[in-house]
């Protein structure tokens, strides 16, 4: 036994001792909590420095604003939750006990007003009567309008812990991914056996723990392995797996969920513990670890008891008390009294006399000492109360005392400004539990234990019910050689050190008879005794109902220290046996995470990757106004000084085409290769138009149907040889396109001898259109090859060379309604084409033009667009129907002829134009008959695409009207309510410039 | 009995007497022999059908069967928003009398099921996407349903804290429904079953429907875990399971069972007062009365009756949210679940008959399902007692996709993961 | 005019990389790249065909092989990436393996569909693990060894040339700098302190 | 949850896209009851709620389309087969059939 400590006595923190612990005394921190400062050192948490410091009031309690302090060490902790740092970092929620100081940490208490120490809202505690469970839903009804005006903006105004930062998160995040034979989780005792037993078969071992130092709960109780402290155990195996290079340690890192296939959620927080991150060091890291078996040495969770005031600062897990000894080398208090119904518990006397402080009784709830208890009581001297309970805690914002029920019934008053209390260990199984493992309940230590879990787990230390510092040492070396063994690593043998064989016995008490005082299940949602019992009358048995209730195990710790005092309460207050009752499921994560982590590099302007097209870098030196189109920045218009609005610009770019020449980066429409012998044969299965009869050299236009007879894609065809063609699909669908086409390759048609390779990057792809295309192109296109109209006729395709020698492929296809070509040349020539052709076309007046005047002259020649694809629309509804074979199979062939589908009455495409030429039209409106009433039953289909169209000098639409074909020369109204628009419109048919389709021909 | 009537006035009584007062919110009713109609699951919907069936078509003798607790369901794990911003007439008018049954739900109940009307707001990230909601407002109006279409500056206004700056897809403006918001999801379930039990309705929990009893043809009854019990008609309201209980009568249906994912973060002040979802990735998210930010996204898109996801859906969402408001980085996801889901092959629900006698259907509801609770309630209700649709249900028939009269909102076809 | 040739342009438009200790990042942009499908049936003459003209057998899983600076790199089922320099007389593997191959496989040009870029030194591990699922620990992925996936949400097939190691990522070229952008971010934490 | 892809080896789901149901056959477009065949075939599902035979396409990856055979309350995967394989088998025992 180590001799006792003395406090500090050359230190401004009064409750530090001058010796023990892993912390580093020989360096000071100061940190600020509500704007005060203190002082701690490296190694300490904002808890242990606050203790140390003797502030035990940290935050007032969600819904009765409660004093609270500090009841834990780890992330289990309800109470002491604070905001961190502050501005653009703000993070509200922080646990005390898990966050660690740096020089300069502020922290602020949080859910209070106006200060901490003086709770305006703590009014709500005397009205506790009132605020029980549920009560929200039997009141605040009448009357109705009042809900959103008065009484839900007061519950949100109480509503809510910590505020969230009011800025975007400045720090960065990263994702990982890690492969291990053995994954380790929880780096106690247990895990630590493990990671050695794995890494001496020279597997591949990750090992992770929440904390920033190794050790556990032998570091936490001062324990002895092999006869030395656990720090000196603890160093040597830290040197030997430092130097296994096959294994990963990983601190600060919280394994937060199991998912299917082996594959684990881990949070590492990399630079939470440092005033600020380095410079490209992410704050935290997202860390996906696949692991062949994994080692949970996850450990126990301490209950509290349940009994009056055991919320008050100073009440504190007799665990913890021993952590803040023995880790951090605090004694949270002078005068304490020790409340257990276990032995384990019963041996903290032990350790806060070991650090000075005075136990001013043990109170067991057992009516005979066990061996360990009575030893503990010889040992230190301490009064023994045996049968005993602590009916209630006293104090306000902290602890003077305790109310002690003796057997006889009578109340002990004893001064103490702690209260250790025990109520046993809940093993930490929740990762098991998460991909549908269910617990079972264990009479002997009474507590849940893993029952079913994934067969690649191994379980052991103290969340395997192996709750000894022996069992937990041997248990793990065991369970680390055979996880390695199992992925095929031969186990060598460990010699596992000698250590106490602390006795685990338990007799519950689930909670003290006649609480003197509120007695908390739930500390952090302010659950009471009272609230279970009401529960249970109002018919809420099932631990579910209870919790959803109640709002029990709900708050920032999941109910980790109340989840199982609940349900135990439950099952007395109905009868039932605990097993019977059952546990409330527990779902990832284990501890919160931060929501930054779960996006790393994908946020903001990095939340997708950015598609650019081969004209880019071109376009933007020529000032041109990008648009999103799916990945894709395309240029949408080429603003020249002067003009005055995009629609200025466009119509300059549209009129610039019509009667000269434009350029339109169209390379980002899909382009696929498609070979072999039944080439022809499968885009017949596809398409629901015949390209049997396409000739070599030749394109054409092309439908695509989904199963059930949508109209899904189009684009263009083109032969290149007997089995080669080479199609195009819109933007939108191309990867959807090639999924659809290796599906009928593969899956419904494999016998087909089909080769298919997307091409859609290869090919940097400009549209040249208007009356002077050729006399441009002729500029590139090397003289060998003929373009004329006779050599190069409409729907022709050639694979030919530019700039002297460089392969290019042209077609002889238009969108615009212009003559037009399409020339493709390899991408990395694109930037140096455009240029090229913008340089060679000066002398014909070109211009290049974008995504906006190649819509409006789409819509000015009635050709169909993502609008009118909108994944509801039949060829029929969109002026395709005469495109359909009638004879062959194509996919969507058959739900095609559906009725619905045939309906005449469904709207199908016409064009529109405003009666008064003036007015300007908009897609999304829909259409009445011209005198009928504005309401569902008139509505006759909706305005798809409009364009102020420069040809006619007024705005067009096409849209899909009830029998529109039927109705040119009809006047209909464009209704548009949101946008106030009321508009009437003619009828007219879809082609609104150059309907012979002439010029294309040339 | 179960419980007395509530009100301030009844908590305050009961606050001094220690709440000893209070009876169960419903009883804890066993099976009888038989009934008049037996509602299989007790979800919003099984719930809502059984009241209405009390209320608006007894008497019945009613009873509801839930194989484990009733709220258990999706209706205890969804995201609470509702609205009725629908675009096909098909919808409209059902989930507009939603809204309604909604609107007065409470009174109707005597329970608070904070209905709270903050809003909805749909952002739009396109020209294109503009002129899509601009399409579906007007059609909501001419339902006489509100919406307004708001540019940038107005979604500004109302959400200052979006990252309109530095976003991959510019937010240039949004559809609001200002009647659309949030409802206590439990509450729903409670205030169903308190409001039914009062009727007389039999809530039986712990009864799971193992099959059917035919009698040439007609269902007569159904096989329990709790024995058999006798009934002249069944109705099914069991979402994710529609199909598992569809196939005891030798019913295929056209529903595909998802796992969807919800997701609430640590409990903080309020600053998001409506709902919001992103136009360009998979992310909407409300905060609660609680304070959590309560947020989803998209499907895992793989058939599972796990009732959980996986974390690749997880990083989807929350790069959603991070791309969307940044501001929500450092706060910390709680607590993530999943939901089975009823995935109909054209994302609308189907409430009918069925090719059994006496079988009715209530089924298809997709993620869409919650906001439904009153109306499919409602013209279920009407369905089992009258034998012929409700007429704002009409569309919603099982034959729709033999004729070609699929209800498709989102025109992403015969595939229910993409809806 | 018409025979003044053009420049050809890198796919990178925003290329900085951080300096960083043992990260070499090589952008290699001078290719000739031809995908090869074997026709139905056909595989064997292909295997047998490539053999005979190259001296390499054609991997059967995701591998790679390479011959006088010639490699074939596994790109699917009975799919595969050529891929050489285009050196001074500018060879072409499209046209190359379309006479080599009549009959036994198709043959498409994609030298610039897709752009390669060259991840190498004791570091490259460290940072490509931040955004490639795959596990590239030397006992799992060897020189020689292929992945078909995908890095920072964009698809690419990455292979291992060396033991430096010396990796390669091959993506669509319009996510030349989207890729970079996430490797630069991934590389700064081991940048050399500026 | 992770495929092993039998030509790329095990990888994470989000490699992945699903299509459903791989059991169901697409009907002869010619047969008198088409229509009520290609309703069944595209819109009838069993849905069961154990082992499922479905389809998933390798989209990250080789662009393989897979049959995987699962179990849906479980999300155990029990066997994985190159679709095209499946398919051909399929084809192939039809023809013997008839
Ligand atoms: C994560 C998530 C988010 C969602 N978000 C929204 C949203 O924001 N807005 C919205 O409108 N909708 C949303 N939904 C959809 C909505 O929750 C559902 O559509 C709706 O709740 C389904 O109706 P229900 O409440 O009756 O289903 P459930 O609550 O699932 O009820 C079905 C009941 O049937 C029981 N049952 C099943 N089989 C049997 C049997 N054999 N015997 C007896 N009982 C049986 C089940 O136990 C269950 O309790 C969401 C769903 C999920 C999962
Ligand atoms: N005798 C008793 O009644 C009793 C009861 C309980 C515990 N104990 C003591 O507890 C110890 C048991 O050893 P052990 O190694 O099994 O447990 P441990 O508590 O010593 O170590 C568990 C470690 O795992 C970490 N951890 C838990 N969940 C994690 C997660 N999801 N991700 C990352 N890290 C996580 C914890 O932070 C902790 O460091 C022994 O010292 C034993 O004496 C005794
Ligand atoms: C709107 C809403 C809000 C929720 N808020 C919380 C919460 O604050 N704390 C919590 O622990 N769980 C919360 N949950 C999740 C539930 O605990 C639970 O996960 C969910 O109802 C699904 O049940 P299951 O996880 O038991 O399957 C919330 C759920 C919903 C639907
Ligand atoms: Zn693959």
């Amino acid at each position: 036994m180590a001799t006792p400590h003395k406090y500090a006595s050359n230190s401004t923190q009064p409750n530090r001792l001058n010796s023990g612990g892993l912390i580093d005394r020989s360096r000071t921190l100061h940190f600020t909590f509500d704007g005060k400062t203190y002082s701690g050192h490296p190694g300490d948490t904002l808890a242990s420095a606050l203790l140390a410091n003797g502030v035990k009031l940290t935050g007032r309690s969600f819904k009765y604003h409660r004093p609270r302090g500090i009841l834990s060490a780890g992330s289990e902790e309800p109470n002491a939750l604070v905001e961190l740092r502050s501005g653009k970092r703000r993070e509200p929620n922080t646990k005390a006990t898990m966050a660690e100081i740096y020089d300069g940490l502020s922290a602020t208490s949080q859910n209070r007003w106006p200060s901490l120490d003086f709770d305006v809202m703590s009014v709500n505690s005397l009205l506790s009567p009132v605020f029980v469970a549920g009560f929200y839903y039997k009141t605040f009804m009448w009357p109705a309008a009042l809900w959103e005006k008065l009484y839900e903006p007061a519950i949100r105004r109480a509503a809510g812990l910590g505020r969230a930062s009011d800025d975007a998160d400045p720090d960065t995040y990263e994702k990982a991914t890690a492969f291990a034979d053995v994954l380790i989780i929880g780096g106690g005792p247990a895990g630590l056996m493990a990671a050695l037993a794995a890494a001496r078969t020279n597997a591949r071992v990750v090992l992770v723990d929440e904390n920033a130092a190794l050790g556990g709960r032998a570091i936490d109780d001062g324990s002895d392995i092999g006869g030395n402290p656990a720090h000196e155990w603890l160093r040597t195996v830290e040197a030997e797996l430092a130097r296994t290079e096959t294994v990963r340690i990983l601190r600060r890192t919280t394994a937060f969920g199991q998912y299917d296939g082996n594959t684990y959620g881990a949070v590492e927080r990399v630079s939470d513990h440092l005033s600020f991150a380095a410079n490209g060091v992410p704050r935290q890291r997202l860390w996906r670890i696949v692991a062949k078996k994994v080692v949970l040495a996850s450990g126990a969770t301490e209950r509290p008891l349940v009994f009056g005031g055991n919320d008050r600062p100073g009440v504190m897990l007799a665990g913890a008390v021993r952590t803040y000894i023995n880790r951090f080398g605090v004694v949270p208090g002078h005068r304490a009294v020790v409340f257990t119904n276990n032995d384990y518990g019963a041996t903290t006397a032990a350790a806060l006399k070991r650090a000075g402080a005075e136990v001013v009784a043990l109170v067991d709830t057992r009516p005979q000492a066990s061996e360990a208890v009575k030893r503990v009581a010889m040992d230190t001297g301490t009064k023994l109360i045996l049968s005993g309970v602590v009916a209630g805690a006293i104090g306000g914002k902290r602890v003077t005392g305790a109310n002690v029920r003796t057997q006889s019934g009578d109340i002990v008053r004893l001064e103490c400004d702690l209260i250790a209390m025990s109520g046993g260990w809940n093993p930490n199984i929740q990762l098991t539990t998460h991909t549908g493992g269910k617990p079972t309940w264990n009479d002997r230590l009474h507590c849940f234990l893993a029952g079913t879990f994934p067969p690649h787990m191994t379980l052991a230390g103290a969340v395997a019910g192996e709750f000894s510092l022996a069992k937990s040492l041997s248990g793990g070396a065991a369970a680390g050689s055979a996880a390695a063994d199992q992925t095929g690593f031969k186990a060598v043998s460990v010699i596992v050190p000698k250590a106490d064989d602390e006795s685990d016995a338990i007799t519950p008490m689930w909670r003290v008879d006649n609480p003197d005082g509120k007695a908390f299940v739930d500390q952090q949602n302010d659950v009471a005794v009272t609230d279970i019992d009401l529960a249970e009358r109002e018919g809420f048995r099932s631990v579910e109902h209870l919790k959803r209730y109640t709002t029990l195990g709900m708050a920032t710790d999941q109910g980790r220290t109340a989840n199982v005092n609940a349900l135990a309460i439950m099952a007395e207050l109905t009868g039932r046996s605990i097993p019977e009752t059952g546990m409330t499921l527990a779902r990832p994560p284990y501890s919160p995470v931060a929501i930054g982590a779960f996006a790393g590099h994908h946020r903001e302007k990095s939340f997708k990757p950015t598609r650019l097209p081969p004209s880019y870098k071109w376009a933007k030196e020529n000032g041109c106004v990008f648009v999103e189109t799916g990945l894709w920045l395309r240029p949408s218009y080429f603003p020249r000084p002067g003009e005055k609005d995009w629609l200025e610009t466009v119509t300059r770019e549209v009129n610039t085409v019509r009667n000269a020449v434009g350029i339109c980066d169209v390379s980002t429409l899909g382009k696929v290769d498609i070979q072999g012998a039944d080439a022809a044969a499968f885009l017949d299965k596809i398409y629901m138009n015949g390209l049997k009869t396409l000739a070599i050299g030749k394109c054409r236009y092309g439908g695509m149907l989904r199963e059930d007879g949508i109209l899904m894609d189009d684009g263009t065809v083109a032969r290149l040889g007997e089995n080669h063609y080479f199609i195009t699909t819109t933007t939108a669908n191309a990867v959807k396109v090639v999924q659809h086409m290796e599906y009928c390759a593969q899956w419904l048609w494999p016998e087909l001898d089909v080769q298919i390779v997307s091409a859609t990057e290869q090919w940097a792809q400009y549209a040249v259109a208007g009356p002077k295309c050729r006399d441009l192109l002729q500029k590139v296109v090397d003289p060998k090859f003929d373009i004329s109209d006779a050599g190069f006729p409409y729907l022709g395709v050639g694979e030919i060379s530019v700039c002297g020698g460089i392969k290019a492929r042209l077609f002889r296809l238009s969108f615009s309604g212009e003559r037009a070509f399409e020339i493709g040349v390899p991408a990395r020539y694109g930037d140096a084409l455009m240029r090229r052709l913008m340089e060679a076309g000066k002398e014909f007046g070109v211009c290049a033009y974008g995504t906006e005047a190649l819509g409006v002259m789409r819509i000015e020649k009635g050709h169909i667009s993502g609008p009118e694809l909108n994944g509801t629309t039949t060829p029929r509804d969109v002026g395709l129907g005469g495109m359909v074979s009638t004879k062959k199979d194509f996919v969507g062939h058959v739900l095609g002829n559906r009725p619905g589908l045939k309906d005449p009455e469904r709207p199908a495409l016409i064009g529109f134009r405003p009666v008064d030429r003036s007015q300007r039209l908009r897609s999304g409106a829909h259409f009445i008959a011209r005198d009928a009433a504005p309401n569902a039953s008139n509505d006759d289909g909706y305005m798809t695409s409009v364009a102020f169209s420069p040809s006619n000098g007024h705005w067009v639409g096409l849209g899909l009207l009830k029998r529109g074909p039927d109705r040119i020369g009809e006047i209909v109204r464009a209704y548009d309510p949101v946008r106030g628009g009321d508009t009437l419109v003619e009828v007219i048919s879809p082609v609104f410039v150059d309907p012979e389709g002439g010029r294309v021909r040339g | 009995m179960s419980g007395a009537h509530y009100s301030i006035f009844s908590v305050l009584r009961e606050a001094l007497r220690g709440h000893t007062g209070w009876g169960p919110a419903w009883r804890d009713a066993a099976p009888k022999s038989d009934y008049d109609v037996v509602i299989v699951g007790g979800g919003g919907h099984g719930l809502a059908t059984a009241y209405y069936l009390a209320k608006n078509h007894g008497p019945l003798k009613i009873a509801v069967l839930e194989k484990g607790w009733i709220g258990g369901g999706n209706v205890g794990r969804n995201t609470t928003i509702v609205r009725s911003n629908y675009l096909l007439p098909g919808n409209i008018p059902f989930y507009e009398l939603s809204m309604k049954l909604w609107e007065g739900l409470e009174q109707d109940l005597n329970y608070n099921a904070m209905v709270s009307q903050r809003g909805v707001l749909n952002l739009y990230h396109s020209d294109a996407q503009r002129d899509a909601f601009a399409r579906r407002g007007n059609a909501m109006r001419l339902h006489g349903v509100d919406a307004e279409l708001l540019d940038q500056a107005a979604v500004r206004k109302m959400v200052p804290f979006l990252n309109f700056e530095n976003g991959r897809f510019p937010i240039h403006g949004g559809l609001l429904q200002r009647r659309g918001g949030t409802v206590r999801h439990d509450a729903v379930a409670w205030g169903y079953a308190r409001a039914a039990d009062k009727l007389g309705v039999d809530i039986i929990q712990n009864c799971e429907v193992k099959g059917f009893k035919r009698e040439n043809g007609r269902i007569v009854g159904v096989e329990t875990s709790r024995g058999y019990i006798g009934a002249k008609k069944v109705a099914m309201a069991v979402a994710g399971s529609s199909s598992r209980v569809a196939a005891m009568a030798d019913l295929r249906l056209p529903i595909e069972s998802h796992v969807l994912q919800a997701f609430v973060t640590e409990s903080i002040k309020p600053f998001i007062d409506g709902v919001v979802t992103f136009g360009a990735g998979h992310f909407y998210i409300s905060q609660s009365d609680k304070g959590g930010l309560v947020f989803g996204g998209d499907l895992d898109g793989y058939n599972s009756y796990a009732q959980r996801g996986n974390l690749p859906v997880v990083e989807d969402v929350c790069e959603g949210g991070m791309a969307l408001m940044p501001r929500i980085g450092r706060v910390r996801l709680l607590r993530h679940w999943g939901g089975i889901m009823d995935m109909s092959m054209d994302g609308s629900p189907i409430i009918d008959t069925t090719p059994v006698p006496g079988l009715y259907l209530n089924a298809g509801w997709c993620y869409g399902g919650f906001k439904a609770t009153p109306a499919s309630g409602f013209c279920f209700a009407h369905l089992i007692a009258r034998d012929e649709p409700h007429e704002v249900a009409r569309a919603y028939r099982l034959d729709r996709f033999a004729t070609g009269h699929a209800i498709d909102e989102k025109g992403m076809g015969p595939h229910p993961n993409l809806h | 005019m018409a025979d003044q040739g053009l420049m050809a342009t890198s796919a990178f438009l925003d290329w900085h990389p951080p300096t960083v200790p043992g990260l070499a990042l090589e952008r290699r942009e001078t290719l000739t790249i031809a995908s090869l499908a074997a026709l139905k049936g056909k595989k064997d003459a292909l295997l047998a065909a490539i053999r005979s003209t190259y001296g390499v057998d054609l991997p059967q899983r995701p591998g790679r092989v390479e011959s006088a600076g010639l490699a074939f790199v596994w790109a699917g089922p009975d799919q595969w990436l050529a891929i050489s320099e285009r050196g001074q007389n500018n060879r072409d593997l499209e046209v190359e393996l379309k006479t080599a191959l009549a009959g036994s496989a198709s043959v498409a040009d994609l030298s610039d569909g897709r752009v390669i870029l060259r991840v190498s030194g004791d570091r490259a591990r460290d940072v490509l693990v931040k955004g490639v699922p795959v596990d590239l620990h030397p006992r799992a992925f060897r020189p020689g060894d292929v992945a078909i996936t995908h890095a920072s949400h964009i698809g690419v097939i990455l292979w291992q040339v060396d033991e430096k190691p010396t990796y390669e990522l091959a993506m669509f070229r319009s996510y030349a700098d989207s890729l970079a952008h996430w490797l630069f971010d991934a590389a700064a934490e081991f940048a050399s302190a500026r | 949850m992770r495929i092993a892809c039998p030509y790329c080896g095990e990888r994470s789901l989000d490699e992945f896209v699903y299509s459903g149901d791989a059991t169901v056959k697409r009907p002869d477009f010619a047969s008198p009851t088409a229509a009520v065949d290609f309703t069944r075939y595209v819109y009838e599902r069993t849905n069961p709620p154990g082992e499922h035979r479905e389809l998933w396409y390798h989209s990250a990856g080789c662009h393989a389309w897979l049959v995987v055979t699962r179990n849906v309350a479980t999300h155990a995967i029990s066997k994985v087969e190159s679709a095209r394989d499946v398919a051909l088998g399929e084809k192939s025992q039809g023809k013997d059939a008839t």
